[in-house]
Formats: C-alpha cells, structure tokens, sequence
C-alpha cells in the first residue's frame, strides 16, 4: 500500500542538520530517530534511549540505548554513532550551539551506551536533544555524521521507521519511502514524536504539486491521499467535499513575524522599529492572510499561546489594534524624515505574500513611507544575509513564518538573539542585555524561574524593536478518509497511518 | 446550328458585376475548327479575360453578367463547375503567358502532365507516362527521359513552355487557347515554339485561340485576326487583310508604331569625343562561399565598347547574354572583377563607393521595369529631385527643375506630387527618364527601357529618347533584346553571347548585313521582319528586304 | 503590369486620419475591435474616475466576497474590489504590450535595419539574435524578473528581449529583399548614401510588417505578462495588472472563478481585438490582399 | 547535402557559445545566492563562507565559466548544487513528459490547423472563413491556464473523463500515457492551432493566386487536388517553419501546462531551478533547449530542400 502525499514544497536538500528547511526536517523525522522527543504535553520522553542516568554533580549523563536498534544498511546503533552525530548537530543548531558551549566531551561506554560530560550544570539537556523542530538531532551512522557541516552527507542511511528509495527520488518531484521492517518501535502509544513509531503502510510517497488549485482537484477525485497544507481559503471546498477529512495537528500553530533590520537609517533607530510595530494590528493581518478566524488566533507572545512560556507583555498594540497614535507619536519623537522603508515582498510563496502588503498599508497609515519591494523568496533569502547599506542592495525589513517549535523558548527563538551583526540573526540587533538573559534563562532551573526570564526577554525585545509576532496561525491538513490514525505533531508524521 | 467550334456572342465582363465597371464590353467572335485566330490589342484591352471566360476561370471578382459563350453549341457560361472541369482539357485547353511560374515549382513536370491524362481517361500508370512521354518527343523536348523527372526550375523557359503545350495538347482539345505564349521569351525560343504551334495545328486540326500585342508574331501565326481596344472588338479580318487595309484608326495607329527592322540613319558625326569606355571588362558571379564554393558564373568577358558624345550604343543579345551585366558595372551598381570603366578621362572600375558619389551625377540609369524602379511609397517628385538634393541643390530650385523635366518629358508639371501607381506605364517610363536626366548626366544607360511597354507607347518613349539626345547631346547605351527597336535608336551595335562581344559595329552594318552566325540566327528570328507594318505591306513588295542595307549605310 | 491605369486627377495623398476611418470601418468585426478597445484603454487611462473603490485598499472584512451592489464583480483575497482593479489593471497590462512593443520594434528596428544594410555587422549580429532565439523565451523571462526583482521595467525587459530577434529578423529580411528592388539601385545611382537609402528607402517598407509584429508582440506580452505572474514572477501583486489579478485568483477558482475569469475575459476580449485590428490595418497596407481577387 | 548539414552545425558553434554565455554571466551577475539556499534560517557569515567554497562559487567568474565549459566538452554537466544529483539526470528523468507533451501537441494541432486553415483560404471572405480566424484568434487570446482551468473543472471534474493531474510515461501503456496527456495536449493545442492554421490560411492565399494554380485549374483537376496536391505542397515551407518554431516555443510554452496538470517536465525543473539558484541546473536545460532550437531549425532547413527542389543548400 502506498501513501500518497502532497507536502507544501520540494524536498530539495535531503541533509537535515545542513538546512533548517522544514521539508529537510520532515525527511529526517521519516528516516532518522532521535534520543528523545516531546510528547503532546511537551515534555521530553526516550525515543531511541531506553534509560538514562545523570550523576548527582549533573556533570555526566550515561544514555543507554534500546536494544536491538539498527541503521538501514544492518550496522547496531552505537555510542560512537550517537556522539558523531551530536556534535555535528552541534556546530549548525542555535540551541545545539549554546548545549556545546558546556559540553565537555562525548563519546561511548560499551556499545549502546552514549555519555556527555558537561563543564558545568546545565538544565536543558535532555530538552535539547528532545528538540522537536528545525535542526532536531538526529541520529545518523557515524560516517555520515563526520561530513563537514557545511556539506550534504552522502547518503541516505538512518535507523528511522522508513527507508529511504534513493531510485525514485525526483527533487522537486517526488521522494519515497519504504517501510523499514527492521524497526523496532517502542511500546507506548504514539504521542507527537514520542512513543511506538508503527508503519502500517508499505511505501510512503512525497509528491509536490505545484498548483494548488491542481492539488485541490487532484484529492476532490481521489488521486491523493494527503494535503500537508491547503490554503485556509480551500478548507471550506474540502469540508463540504464530505469525502475528506480535515484537521489541525499542528496545535502550537505558526508564528507569522515582522523583522526590522537594526543596521540601517532609519530603522537603526528603536523608536521607529516600535513605530513599525505599533502601527500593526494582528487580526488585520490575519484576516487579509488567512480569513477563517477560527484558524488564526492573536497572540503577542514571542513564545507562542499554548506553552508554557506564553505571556501578553508589551504585545497591547499588536493584539487590540489601538497603536496608531503610539506610532504617530513616536515617529515624531524620533524625528522621522521619510526615508522609505524597504520592505521585501516575497511574492511566489502563498504564506509569505501577504503580510508585507498589509503591514505596508498600516505603516503608510500611521505617516511611514514605505517601499514594497517584489522579488522572489530566494532573492528575499540571499538579500536579507546582506549587511550593506539600503543602497547597497540591503533593506529595513521582512515578514517570514516559523513553527510554533521553532520559536517556543528563548534559546531556539533567533529573534530575540541580541549578539549584533557578529553571530545574530538577520536583522542583526545588538542588545547585549537580550544575551545576558538568555544566558541566564540556559542556567535557570525551575518552570518559574524559566517564564519569569522570559517574561523580561520579551519586554527587552519589544521595548527595542527587535522585532513581532504579527500573528499566530494554524494549518490544518486534510487527507481522505480511508486514512486512519494521522497523528498531531509539530511536523507532519506518517507512521501510525494505516489506509483501508 | 453553325459549324462554329466557339462562338462568342456579345460577352460582357464587369467588375463585382456592375454594369458601371465594364472592361470588356459586348465582346464577339468565331472561330471554326482548325482556324488560327489572334487576339491583338493593347495591355488591358480584354485579351486574357476573353480567354479565361472561356476557360471558365475569370477571378471571382470579374463576372461576365452578358452575353454568351458557346462551344460546339453548348453554353459555358451558365455550365456546372463538374462539367467545366470534363471540358478543361478534352475540349479545351490553354497555354499562360509566364511559363516560369505557370507550372508547379514542387512537382515534376512529367507528373504534372500525367496529371491530365488520371483524370480524363482510364489509363493505367504506365500507359499514362507512356503517353506523357511521347507528347514530350512530340513537342521536341530534347532526352525526355530525363526531362520526365525534371522540376520546372531546371528547365529553360522555352522548354518550360513546351511543357506547357504538351500539357495543353496530350488529350486532343479542339481549342487550345495560348495566352500571350512567348511574350516571356527571347526572339530564338520564341521563333521555336511558334512553329512548333503551328506544326501540332496542321498535325491535330486543333482550333487555336492565339492571344498576343506582337504585330510581329501575328504575322507569323495567324489566319484570322481580332483588335481590341478597352474591352470592345475594334475590327475581325483575315491576316493579309488586315495588315494591308486596316479598318480603323486604331488598327493603323496600332500598326504604325510598330518599329522597323530597317535601321535608321545613324546621327551624321562619328568624330565626336568618347565619353565612356570600356576595357576587357570582365565580371564574375558566385565563387564565394565559406568552406563549399558557389558556382561560378563568367557573365561579362573582355567587354570593351566606346560611346561617343550625342551618339547612341546599342548592346542586343538574347537573355541571359549578359547585357544587364554590362550595364550594372558601367554604373558600378556591381563591382567588376577585372578591367577598366573610363568615364571622361577617369577609371572608375575600382573607385571607392565614397568617392564614387560625386561622379554619380555623369551617369545615370533607366531601368527596364518603371514600376519597380520608382518607390512605390514616395511621391514622383521626391524621386525625381533625390539625385539633385544628394549633389547639393537647394530643394526649391530642384523641385522647380523637376517641374521643367516632367513637361519635358510629356507631362504635367503638376504631377510631382503623385504615386506612381497613379500613372501609365509610359508615363512611369518617361518619369523614370525624367529622374535621369534631373542631374544632367552626359551619358544615360538604358537597360531595356521599353521593352515593358506597348508598342504604342514604346514609340512614343523612343520619340522622346530621340528628341532629348538632339537637344541635350547625350550619350545613350541603350539595352535591348528587340532588333526593331535596336534598329530604330542606334548609331552602334554591339551584339553579346554568353558574356562575349559576338559582333560590334555601326547599326546599318550589323544588323543589314551580319558577319557572324549568331547575328544572323538573331535576326532571322525576328518575328515579322518581313513586314513593314508601317506602311502596311511587307517588305518584298516595298522593294527591298528587311536584310538589305538601309539607304544611308 | 497595366498601362491603362488611368491617371487620376486630383491629390493622390490620403490623409492619416481617413486611413484610419478606412480600416476601422472596413468591416463590423473591425468596428467592435476597435471600439471595445477604445473602451478599454479609456477607463483605464481615466481609471481614477471610473472606478468604484480604490484598487489597492485592502479591507479583509470585505474578502471574496461575490458579485454585489457594491462590489460589482465581487472582492479578492485581500478584499478588494475585482472590478476597479481589473480596470486599473489595464494600465499595467497595456503599458506593458505597448511598451514591449514599441522597445521591441524600435531595437528590432535598429538592428535589423544595420544587419540588412551592413555585410560585416550582419553576421555578427545574427549569431547574437539566432542565440537569444534560441533561450526559450518564458524561460528567459522567467530568469530576468526572478533574478533582477519584479517590476514593471524588468517584467518589461524580460517580456521584450525576446522579441527582440524576430523583429530583427523581420526588418533584415525585408531590408534584404527591398535593397535588391532597382528603386534601391536608381536611388545608388542617383549617389544617396547608405543612410539616406535606409531613412528614404528601406525604413518605409518595413513600417507594414512592423505593425502587424507589433500588435502580434503587444497581444503576446499582455499574456506573457499573465504568465509571469502564473509563475510567481510577475508585477509586484499590490498593483494590479490582468496577469496578476487572475495569478492571485486562481487558487479560489473554486470559491469565486469570476477572480479568474473576469480578468481572463478581458485580456482575452482585448488580445483579440488587437489581434483583429493587426489584421485589418495588413490588409489595409498590403495592396496585394485586398487587390488580389482569389481565383474559384 | 553532407556538406551542407556540416556546414550548418559548425555555423551552430558559434550560436551555442553565444547562449553559453550570456546564460552563464546573466546568472553570474545578478543576486541571489544558493549557499544561502542550502544553508537555510539560521546560517552564520561564516558557515555560507564555506558552503560557497565547497560549491566553487568563490573562484574568479572566468575560471568558473572556463570550468563548467571544460567539463562541458567532456559530457559533464555538473551536480545540481541543490539536490546534489548529477543535472544530466535530473535532464533525463525530466525529458519525457515535456517531449511527449510537445509531441502530441504538434500533431494534433498539425491535424487540426492545417485543414481548417486550408478551408479558411478555400473559403476567403466568406463566414466560415471568419468564423474559423475568429477561433483560432481566440485560441491565443486566452491565457493558457485558464484554459487549463476550464478543461479540468469541465472534462475531469464535471464529467469525470480524464484525471486532473499527473504524468504516465508510455511505457506504462499506450493508454495510460493518453489518458493522462490528453488534457494538457488539448489545452496547449488551442494556442497552436490558432498559430499554424493562420499561416496556412494567409500562405493558402498568397499561393492560390499563382499562376500554376490557375493551370491546375485549366487542366480540369478536382477542387480538392488543387488545394491539396497543388496549393497545400507549395505552402509546406511556411508552414513547416511555424510547425518547427512552435515546437521549439513548446519547451517553454509547457511550463505553465506543466504546472496545471503537474507534469514533472523540463519546465518545472527550470523554474525551480531558477527559483533555487540552481546554477548548473538552469545553464544545462538552457543550454539544452537552445541545442533542441538549433537542431530543428536544421531540420527545417532540411525539410525546406526535401519539400522544395527550388531550394539549394548555400
Ligand atoms: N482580377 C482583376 N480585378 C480587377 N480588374 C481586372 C482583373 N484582371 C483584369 N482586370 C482588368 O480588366 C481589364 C482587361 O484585362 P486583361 O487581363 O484581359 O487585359 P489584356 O488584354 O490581357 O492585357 P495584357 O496585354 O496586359 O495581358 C484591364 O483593365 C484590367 O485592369
Ligand atoms: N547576382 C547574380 N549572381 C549570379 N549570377 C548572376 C547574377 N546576375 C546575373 N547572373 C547571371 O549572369 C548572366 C548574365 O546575366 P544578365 O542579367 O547580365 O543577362 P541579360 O543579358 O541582361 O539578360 P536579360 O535579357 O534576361 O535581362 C546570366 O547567366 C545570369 O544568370
Ligand atoms: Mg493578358
Ligand atoms: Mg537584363
């Protein structure tokens, strides 16, 4: 039996750990295993570890792996693998990073064992190698995992539920997988990424349709069996099709955001960033991006309604609407002299072609010159790495989305890095106070502690600009209902699915 | 019931149908099984639209709306397409004007004579190329083998045309029609196939609808002879009737101007200075080419003539001989390969295009085609002061000498700014002379001139060629294949074949009494040189020969 | 060639404007081209006082909304009004097929006329235009707006430059053959330089082919137009043109086809009566087809 | 005629080097990144540093233009930098549906146009003559996805007699691969009809005023051999050339057919590669289809010496 699945876009670079890309990440989630993964209540649960211990200094962790766990070409999982493949997640992921800098070393103890030592306590071990979204650690043969970061791993091989049928694989096409019989799940009841990963189907294929007024025909006659994410506008069409069956499983959503950049006149200034961002209402945005507002939800909160890090501070303008005269006022205060402000509008991909013109709108309205620039998301993608002047090819700001898990916490949200044009995110803000909290909110050992942290992170963060959750947002997949067992998750996953 | 083969009774053509745009106008005529008749008449007079109503194939805008048009007693106007198509070849058949472009370039022409025989009789396919090919032998086309399997662009146009008759004949009409059949040819061909028409009649009893403006070829061909003028029959009498005692005015006008064979008096003084020559001239076409060389082409060898002030050089030859070739390197339109072109006392063979332009204005070109030649987008005027403007005269005094120059020639001053399409031929013709002379050249090239207009108007322009040389003393190298008009305007001949200089000589002494086989065989085409048309009987009862000297030699 | 032709008293000119009235009213089809095309290029150029709502105010109570009162085609995705953006999406979308063709013809013009009339610089030339022929052109389209952003001056280079080398082509071969013509030759003899014969004689020969190029060139941008925007390389969305408001609707084809359709209706009801009136003003120039009488 | 073809395919040298390069520097010169592609959200400066150096992409344009037309000469087209897989097989993997789709385009607009253009002149001025202009107008006046649009909701979705979408190589069986291309071939072929049947109408016209068709005519033949075997021969080198032409437009033309009906062709892969950056992605099929241009207008030529003895080879 064959799973046929439409995924939002083309699997193009097929190294997870070398590309943040989702549809990278969703690839590994199918042939890779992890260490550990979040569960629907977010807490970290073993995956590949069938116990662990951490001695009373919290200075060494000892994982030992499940029995019987193998890679696809028939080699055990080992220690050593699991160490490669850390590391290598280590040199390329923001929160890999921070987990590195108090690491001491790694290595195996015995075959299925896998120890870290640690410089120093650290309280977000077992969270980062949990980590659910864009890089998740994976784990790879060791081989593999020694390829430079900065080049694609040669091959294919994981010890996930799927393989990987390397004959098909079409970039831009189609990608396939096969049932990987050798794989042992776990016991317990699927939940997120954690638990027994069952394949009930024979081969899974990714395809991409590059219409969706295609795709939205092609699951109306029954050619597809899944639509990772239909335009919320078709959901209406696929419910009344009564054939389909449609949901969200993304329960933390999308988080849709302004960027400004802090490099340039006159957004160099915090007075016109906050400017920018008062003159936004969330549900304007929304509607005009996704309409149905049982879809969408506002949200101020860097960390995302729904986690446990969730909070409204300094958000008011975002979510009620009422900042135009903040923002007409604090341009005046800033001495706003009507240089345009470039924003870049990326205008082939359907999330991300919107916000730009409603923020454009409310900017103008408050007294901002704007300048909607069109390009492509790959033109957006190289530019926005530039550090030049605006007229050098450089720019003030730009809309992008991120999964709720990319976001949730003060360490794998790139916004609220504070470190400057060294070592930050575009954009590029230098608040060092940023850094010192995030610091503490790593070293931080209670829930308590944790929210109050980034509580202050986040009044940091609005109070210079840095930047704006513009909205928050949901997309509910649909497949047909000879599908059963679909799971929720912060990516899309496809054991546990069986086809009648 | 007569015992007419076709009888034309008043035939009335108009275009779209109305009575208000008639070009022919209650047409008659008859013609009897095995007759010869010809239609003569000026350009536009109706010939060709009596004919294709007769075919059944008049463009759809022309519609004969009265009158009638039988054959062996059945009407053709009013039959069925089907029924016009069963008469088309069987009962009639007919021969174009252009055999260049009258048969299909992409078929072969043994197929495209077949193609008669599949649809009007039940012979097998190789009965059907048997026949083919023995209506080839038939019409003298040389290794017929061959020949079958030719495209018509690998044929001379005589042979062409006689692929043409075969076609015409192979299923025994009893009318053959030919349109204007050798206008398109020169005098040697033309002579070939007039006889070869004439052979199939007397062979095949086959009536003959002969439609031609060449006195000189219906004195040749014809028994019975139809004038027409603008759409009406002007008179129908037997041949030696109508040359001797024409009827109308017309007639005799018609007759009149048909030129002589007989030389003229060459223009008294030979002493005058040379103002153009020429010295082993030699041109080449072709040879170029990247990796694979074109073929080469000799088309002008050893040309070494001289022209003298106020006197005019006649270069006469069959197509292809040459002459254009002459003419085109003497105006440096062309560069010559080799040899000198001395105008004054300067060679201009090899001059810069640069330099060239300032001598531009001693030498100037009248080209045979006045439609083509004349820029169909621009006012005459304009083309007229093109040259003067170029030489730097100020724009009013050309245009006021353009006005001087159009009456000069014979029109209007107040023509200067209309389109050419606006005007006649010989009125196109005397504009482009009048461009020649707009920047009084001393010598004037005439490449067939006159050989595109009536003999009419071919008069009337050869008039004024004449006058203009008295009065302006020009030099004129005038191009021509026709020997009557050759004879009629030059002091010298200079006769080419394939590129050479066959014989060269005063006029009178050329073409009175050739020296060389090529020359005679020339001439003894000529069709009508019998004939002196002018004074309405031939030659031989005038007392002396069109071969004999002229008076003044 | 008849010498009967009589000669006709009077002035031979026709002025431009009853050249005009000529083609227009050679036959009903032509007439309704041409007057819905007058429409069409009037409301858009007074587009601000014809239509109902601001094309590029967006207001997302409003969205997809079907036909109304108000809305007289109904709203888009982004809530605004279908209709004033159609109408305001004729500027962009008639800017761009007349300016690509009139950049195309005047390039094409330019070189072709220096091919025609240059032996040396012809081959050159020629390789270049057999090259850029060669680039698919959607395809070098497509290349040119991603690379250098989307605007209407790149979506209008890309639409371009590939016409670019049939119109070159068009003029050179028209160049080649007219410069054999004897009125070429009589002009030479009558010692016109090179650029003279171009301006007198060869450039009025082109100008009939030119303009049926041309309209060709203007229907095909307005869809290539359309096309870039399918693709995602159109104008930037926020201004309409016909292209990108059908791009935008194409995925509530579903919901509301009219965000396709209409604007389809339009591009294709304009292209033809440019296309229709193309072929008017050819027959109109080439004497040989109206002349001409088709043998039955 | 050996001689001939030879001459013309070094005359194509010169034509391809041309393509080469202005592809190659338009990509050079113009933003856009695929370092930063591959890298994704959260690369540091220093992490695209040296993703660029790996793909070569640091080295002086010359040296980079030299390499690629280096390796060109040696049959190597180079590794997608994306998806890392060697372009010549994404080409291959790619060419089927396009060529198929561009195939039975042609023929069955071939079949279409070619009578209705030939009817049109039979039947000039008249109503069938405008009625058959005014379609084939409004064949290209419709952009071609709505078209698309409006075959699938009627022919897939209303009546249930094609499949929306998708691709089946004919290896799968003739009727299979029919089934699924039929749509995007009917689509495509309304804009090729309107193209070939005008030419065919207006070189129908020219011709049927020739002289020899008036001798066809004398010689008592059908109606129906005087347009076919005597007008249509003669107008088969206009025709040809937009035939060829068209074809050669197709390869482009299908990008937007492709995407309707999600053929996985050559055109998708060039805009996504263009998309991507994917530099020796978008220079081969450039490349690629430049070559399939050159070969058919070679062909065309050759077909132009087969169809009309006047024509020599120079
Ligand atoms: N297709 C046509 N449409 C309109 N008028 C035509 C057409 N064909 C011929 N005519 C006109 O009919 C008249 C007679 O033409 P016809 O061809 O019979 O002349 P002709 O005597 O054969 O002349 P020529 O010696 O030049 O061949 C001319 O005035 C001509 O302009
Ligand atoms: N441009 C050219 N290229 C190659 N060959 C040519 C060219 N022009 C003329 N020729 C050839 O040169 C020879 C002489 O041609 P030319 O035109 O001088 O003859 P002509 O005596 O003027 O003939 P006609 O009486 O037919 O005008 C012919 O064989 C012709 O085919
Ligand atoms: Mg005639
Ligand atoms: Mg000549």
């Amino acid at each position: 039996e064959t799973l046929v699945a439409v995924k939002h876009s083309a699997l193009r670079v097929l190294d997870p750990i070398l590309t943040t890309a989702y549809m990278s990440r969703n690839h590994g989630y199918m042939i890779f295993d992890t260490l550990f993964a979040l569960d629907e209540s977010m807490t970290p649960q073993p995956q590949m570890v069938d116990s662990w211990t951490v001695s009373d200094d919290g200075l060494t962790y000892r994982f030992t792996l499940r029995e019987g766990l193998k890679f696809h070409d028939g080699s055990p999982v080992t220690g050593d693998d699991v160490a490669a493949s850390i590391a290598r997640w280590g040199e390329r992921d923001g929160m890999g990073q921070v987990l590195m800098d108090f690491v001491e070393s790694m290595g195996q103890d015995g075959d299925n064992v896998f120890v870290m030592n640690m410089k120093e306590p650290y309280g977000l071990v077992i969270d980062s190698l949990a980590k659910p979204s864009s890089n998740v650690p994976f784990i790879m043969p060791k081989r593999l995992a020694e390829t430079p970061s900065t080049e694609p791993i040669p091959e294919q091989i994981g010890s996930g539920p799927f393989t990987w049928v390397e004959e098909e694989f079409q970039p831009g096409v189609k990608a396939v997988y096969a049932k990987f019989e050798d794989y042992v799940p776990r016991d317990e009841e699927p939940s997120w990424s954690a638990g027994g990963k069952v394949v009930k189907v024979d081969r899974v294929e990714w395809v991409v349709m590059p219409d969706d007024q295609t795709t939205l025909n092609a699951i109306m006659a029954g050619e597809i069996d899944y639509w990772e994410s239909p335009p919320s506008d078709l959901l209406p069409v696929l419910e009344a099709s009564g054939e389909l069956e449609v949901r969200n499983l993304n329960v933390l959503g999308y988080q849709t955001i302004m960027r400004p950049n802090a490099l340039h006149p006159p957004m160099d200034n915090p007075l016109i960033r906050k400017a920018a961002i008062a003159s936004v209402y969330q549900k304007d945005v929304l509607d005009a991006m996704i309409g149905n507002p049982d879809l969408y939800s506002l949200c101020g909160a860097m960390f995302v309604c729904g986690t446990p890090l969730a909070t409204d501070v300094g958000s008011e303008t975002l979510t009620e609407g009422n900042g135009q005269d903040l923002a007409r006022q604090l341009l005046e205060e800033a001495g706003y002299d009507g240089t345009p402000i470039v924003i870049m509008h990326p205008t082939d991909v359907g999330t991300l072609r919107t916000q730009p013109v409603v923020v454009a709108q409310a900017m103008r309205d408050v007294g901002f010159e704007v300048d909607l620039q069109a390009m492509d998301w790959q033109t957006l993608v190289g530019r926005r790495a530039s550090q030049a002047p605006i007229a050098d090819g450089g720019w003030n700001m730009f809309m992008t989305n991120w999964v709720g898990a990319d976001v949730f916490n003060p360490l794998v949200n790139n916004m609220v890095n504070g470190k400057g044009p060294d070592g930050g995110w575009f954009g590029w803000p230098d608040v060092p106070e940023l850094e010192e909290l995030r610091m503490a909110y790593a070293t931080s050992g209670s829930l308590e502690e944790q929210q109050e942290i980034a509580a202050k992170i986040q009044e940091v963060a609005y109070d210079e600009g840095v930047y704006a959750p513009i909205g928050q947002y949901f997309v509910p997949s649909a497949w047909t209902s000879n599908l059963e067992g679909v799971l929720d998750g912060p990516a899309p996953f496809f054991w546990n699915i069986s086809k009648n | 019931m007569s015992d007419n083969l076709l009888e034309i009774e008043n035939l009335r053509i108009a275009l779209n149908g109305d009575p208000e745009q008639e070009v022919v106008k209650g047409l008659d005529m008859e013609i009897k099984p095995g007759q010869t008749m010809c239609l003569v008449g000026e350009s536009g007079s109706g010939k060709s639209l009596t004919a294709l109503a007769t075919m059944g194939l008049l463009p759809k805008v022309l519609v004969p709306h009265a009158g009638s048009i039988r054959m062996k007693g059945e009407e053709l106007l009013t039959a069925t397409p089907q029924r016009l198509r069963k008469l088309r070849a069987t009962a009639m058949s007919m021969i174009f004007q252009e055999p260049m472009t009258a048969l299909n370039p992409v078929a072969r022409v043994g197929a495209q004579i077949e193609e008669v025989l599949e649809f009007h009789s039940d012979m097998s396919q190789s009965q059907r190329k048997r026949r083919a090919m023995e209506m080839m032998e038939a019409v003298h086309l040389p290794d017929v083998d061959k020949m079958y399997r030719s495209f018509p662009h690998q044929l001379s146009g005589g042979q062409r045309q006689r692929i043409m008759i075969a076609m015409a004949l192979i299923m025994r009409p009893q009318l053959l029609i030919a349109d204007e059949p050798t206008t398109a040819l020169d005098v040697t061909t033309q002579a070939q196939i007039l006889s070869l028409i004439r052979e199939l009649r007397e062979e095949q009893g086959t009536a003959v609808m002969f439609i031609t403006h060449d006195m000189g070829v219906v004195s040749e061909i014809a028994e019975d002879v139809t004038v027409l003028k603008l759409g009406e029959v002007m008179e129908t009498q037997p041949l030696d009737q109508l040359l001797r005692h024409p009827q109308t005015d017309y007639t005799r006008d018609l007759l009149r101007s048909v030129p002589s064979h007989v030389p003229r008096a060459a223009s008294p003084d030979s002493s005058e200075k040379v103002v153009l020559s020429t010295q082993s001239l030699c041109k080449t076409y072709g040879g170029s080419g990247f990796i694979f060389k074109s073929r080469e082409v000799n088309a002008a060898q050893d040309v070494s003539l001289a022209l003298q002030h106020g006197r005019t050089l006649g270069i006469v030859g069959e197509s292809g001989s040459g002459k254009s070739t002459v003419a085109r390197c003497i105006m440096r339109l062309i560069d010559p390969t080799s040899g000198q072109i001395m105008v004054g006392d300067e060679d201009i063979a090899q001059m810069h295009q640069r330099d060239l332009k300032a001598r531009r204005r001693k030498i100037q070109i009248v080209f045979q085609d006045p439609m083509r030649s004349l820029n169909p987008r621009r006012e005459i005027g304009e083309s007229i002061i093109e040259g003067p403007l170029n030489f730097g005269v100020p724009r009013a005094k050309a245009v006021e000498r353009a006005r001087e120059l159009l009456e000069l020639v014979g029109l209007p001053a107040s023509a200067v700014d209309r389109f050419p399409h606006q005007f006649s031929g010989g009125q196109r013709q005397r504009i482009a002379i009048a461009r020649a002379l707009a920047v009084d050249p001393d010598i004037l090239v005439a490449d067939e001139a006159v050989s595109a207009l009536d003999v009419s108007v071919q008069a009337q322009v050869l008039d004024l060629l004449a006058e203009l040389q008295k009065r302006l003393g020009l030099g004129i190298l005038f191009i021509t294949h026709d020997l009557g008009v050759a004879a009629q305007i030059c002091d010298e001949v200079m006769v080419m074949q394939h590129g050479r200089v066959v014989e060269y000589g005063p006029a009178g002494r050329v073409l009175g009494d050739p020296r060389e086989e090529y020359t005679k065989a020339l001439i003894s085409a000529a069709p009508g040189r019998h004939w002196d048309f002018a004074n309405f009987r031939p030659f031989s009862e005038s007392g002396r020969a069109a071969t004999s000297a002229p008076p003044s030699a | 060639m008849t010498d009967q032709t009589v000669f006709t008293p009077g002035d031979g000119r026709v002025s431009p404007l009853d050249r005009v009235r000529e083609i227009v009213f050679s036959s009903p089809f032509v007439f309704i081209a041409s007057l819905i095309l007058a429409i069409i290029v009037l409301s858009a150029l007074f587009a601000p006082w014809v239509v109902p709502h601001d094309p590029v105010r967006l207001t997302p109570a409003q969205r997809l909304k079907p036909p109304s009162e108000i809305y007289w085609l109904g709203t888009d995705a982004y809530g605004r009004d279908l209709f004033s953006r159609i109408i305001y999406g004729g500027r962009i979308s008639l800017v761009v097929g007349l300016g690509a063709a009139v950049f195309a013809v005047a390039s094409g013009l330019m070189l072709g006329l220096l091919a025609g009339y240059i032996r040396w610089l012809d081959a050159i030339l020629m390789r270049m235009v057999d090259g850029l022929m060669a680039i698919p052109n959607i395809l070098l389209a497509i290349a040119i707006v991603s690379l250098w952003g989307a605007g209407i001056w790149t979506v209008l280079i890309a639409i371009t430059i590939p016409e670019v080398p049939r119109v070159v082509r068009l003029v050179r071969s028209v160049v080649l053959s007219a410069r054999e013509e004897p009125y070429v030759e009589a002009a030479i003899a009558a010692g016109s330089s090179t650029w003279l014969i171009m301006r007198r004689h060869l450039l009025p020969n082109t100008i009939a082919p030119l303009i049926i190029q041309g309209t060709y060139i203007c229907a095909s941008a307005i869809l290539v137009e359309a096309i870039l925007s399918f693709l995602g390389a159109g104008i930037n969305p926020e201004t309409p043109s016909w292209g990108n408001i059908m791009a935008e609707g194409r995925i509530y084809f579903q919901i509301n086809p009219g965000i396709v359709l209409w604007p389809g209706i339009v591009v294709s009801v304009a292209i033809l009566a440019i296309n229709l009136l193309g072929d008017a003003v050819r027959d109109a120039l080439d004497p040989r087809m109206a002349k001409r009488g088709i043998d039955r | 005629m050996f001689g001939y073809i030879v001459q013309r395919i070094l005359a194509a040298v010169p034509v391809m080097g041309f393509v080469a390069l202005f592809v190659f520097l338009m990509l050079r010169l113009t933003p856009g990144d695929p370092a930063a592609i591959i890298a994704g959200d959260t690369a540091t400066p220093e992490q695209l540093q040296r993703i660029r150096e790996a793909l070569g992409l640091n080295d002086p344009l010359h040296i980079q233009f030299i390499t690629w037309i280096g390796n060109l000469f040696q049959g190597d087209f180079g590794t997608s930098v994306i998806s890392g897989k060697p372009v010549i097989e994404l080409i291959a993997a790619r060419m089927e549906p396009t060529i198929s789709l561009a195939l039975t385009t042609i023929i069955l607009s071939v079949l279409i146009a070619v009578p209705l253009g030939v009817i049109a002149a039979w039947k000039h001025g008249t109503l069938i003559d405008r009625f058959v202009m005014l379609i084939s107008v409004l064949g290209f006046s419709v952009p071609v996805f709505v078209i698309g649009y409006l075959m699938i909701s009627l022919f897939s979705m209303q009546l249930n007699w094609f499949p929306v979408q998708g691709f089946r190589p004919i290896g799968d069986g003739l009727g299979q691969f029919l089934h699924r291309i039929a749509l995007p071939t009917f689509t495509l072929t309304l804009l090729y009809i309107a193209l070939i049947a005008r030419i065919t109408r207006t070189s129908m016209l020219e011709i049927l005023g020739d002289d020899y068709i008036r001798t066809a005519r004398a010689k008592g033949l059908p109606e129906r051999l005087v347009l076919m075997r005597h007008a249509l021969r003669n107008c088969s080198v206009p025709i040809i050339t937009v035939i060829g032409i068209g074809f050669a437009l197709i390869i482009s033309g299908v990008v937007v057919t492709e995407s309707v009906f999600n053929l996985p062709g050559l055109g998708r892969l060039t805009v996504d590669a263009v998309l991507a950056r994917d530099y020796p992605v978008i220079q081969a099929v450039i490349l690629l289809a430049s070559l399939i241009y050159v070969v058919i207008n070679l062909l065309i030529d050759i077909a132009y010496v087969l169809l009309d003895p006047r024509i020599r080879y120079s």
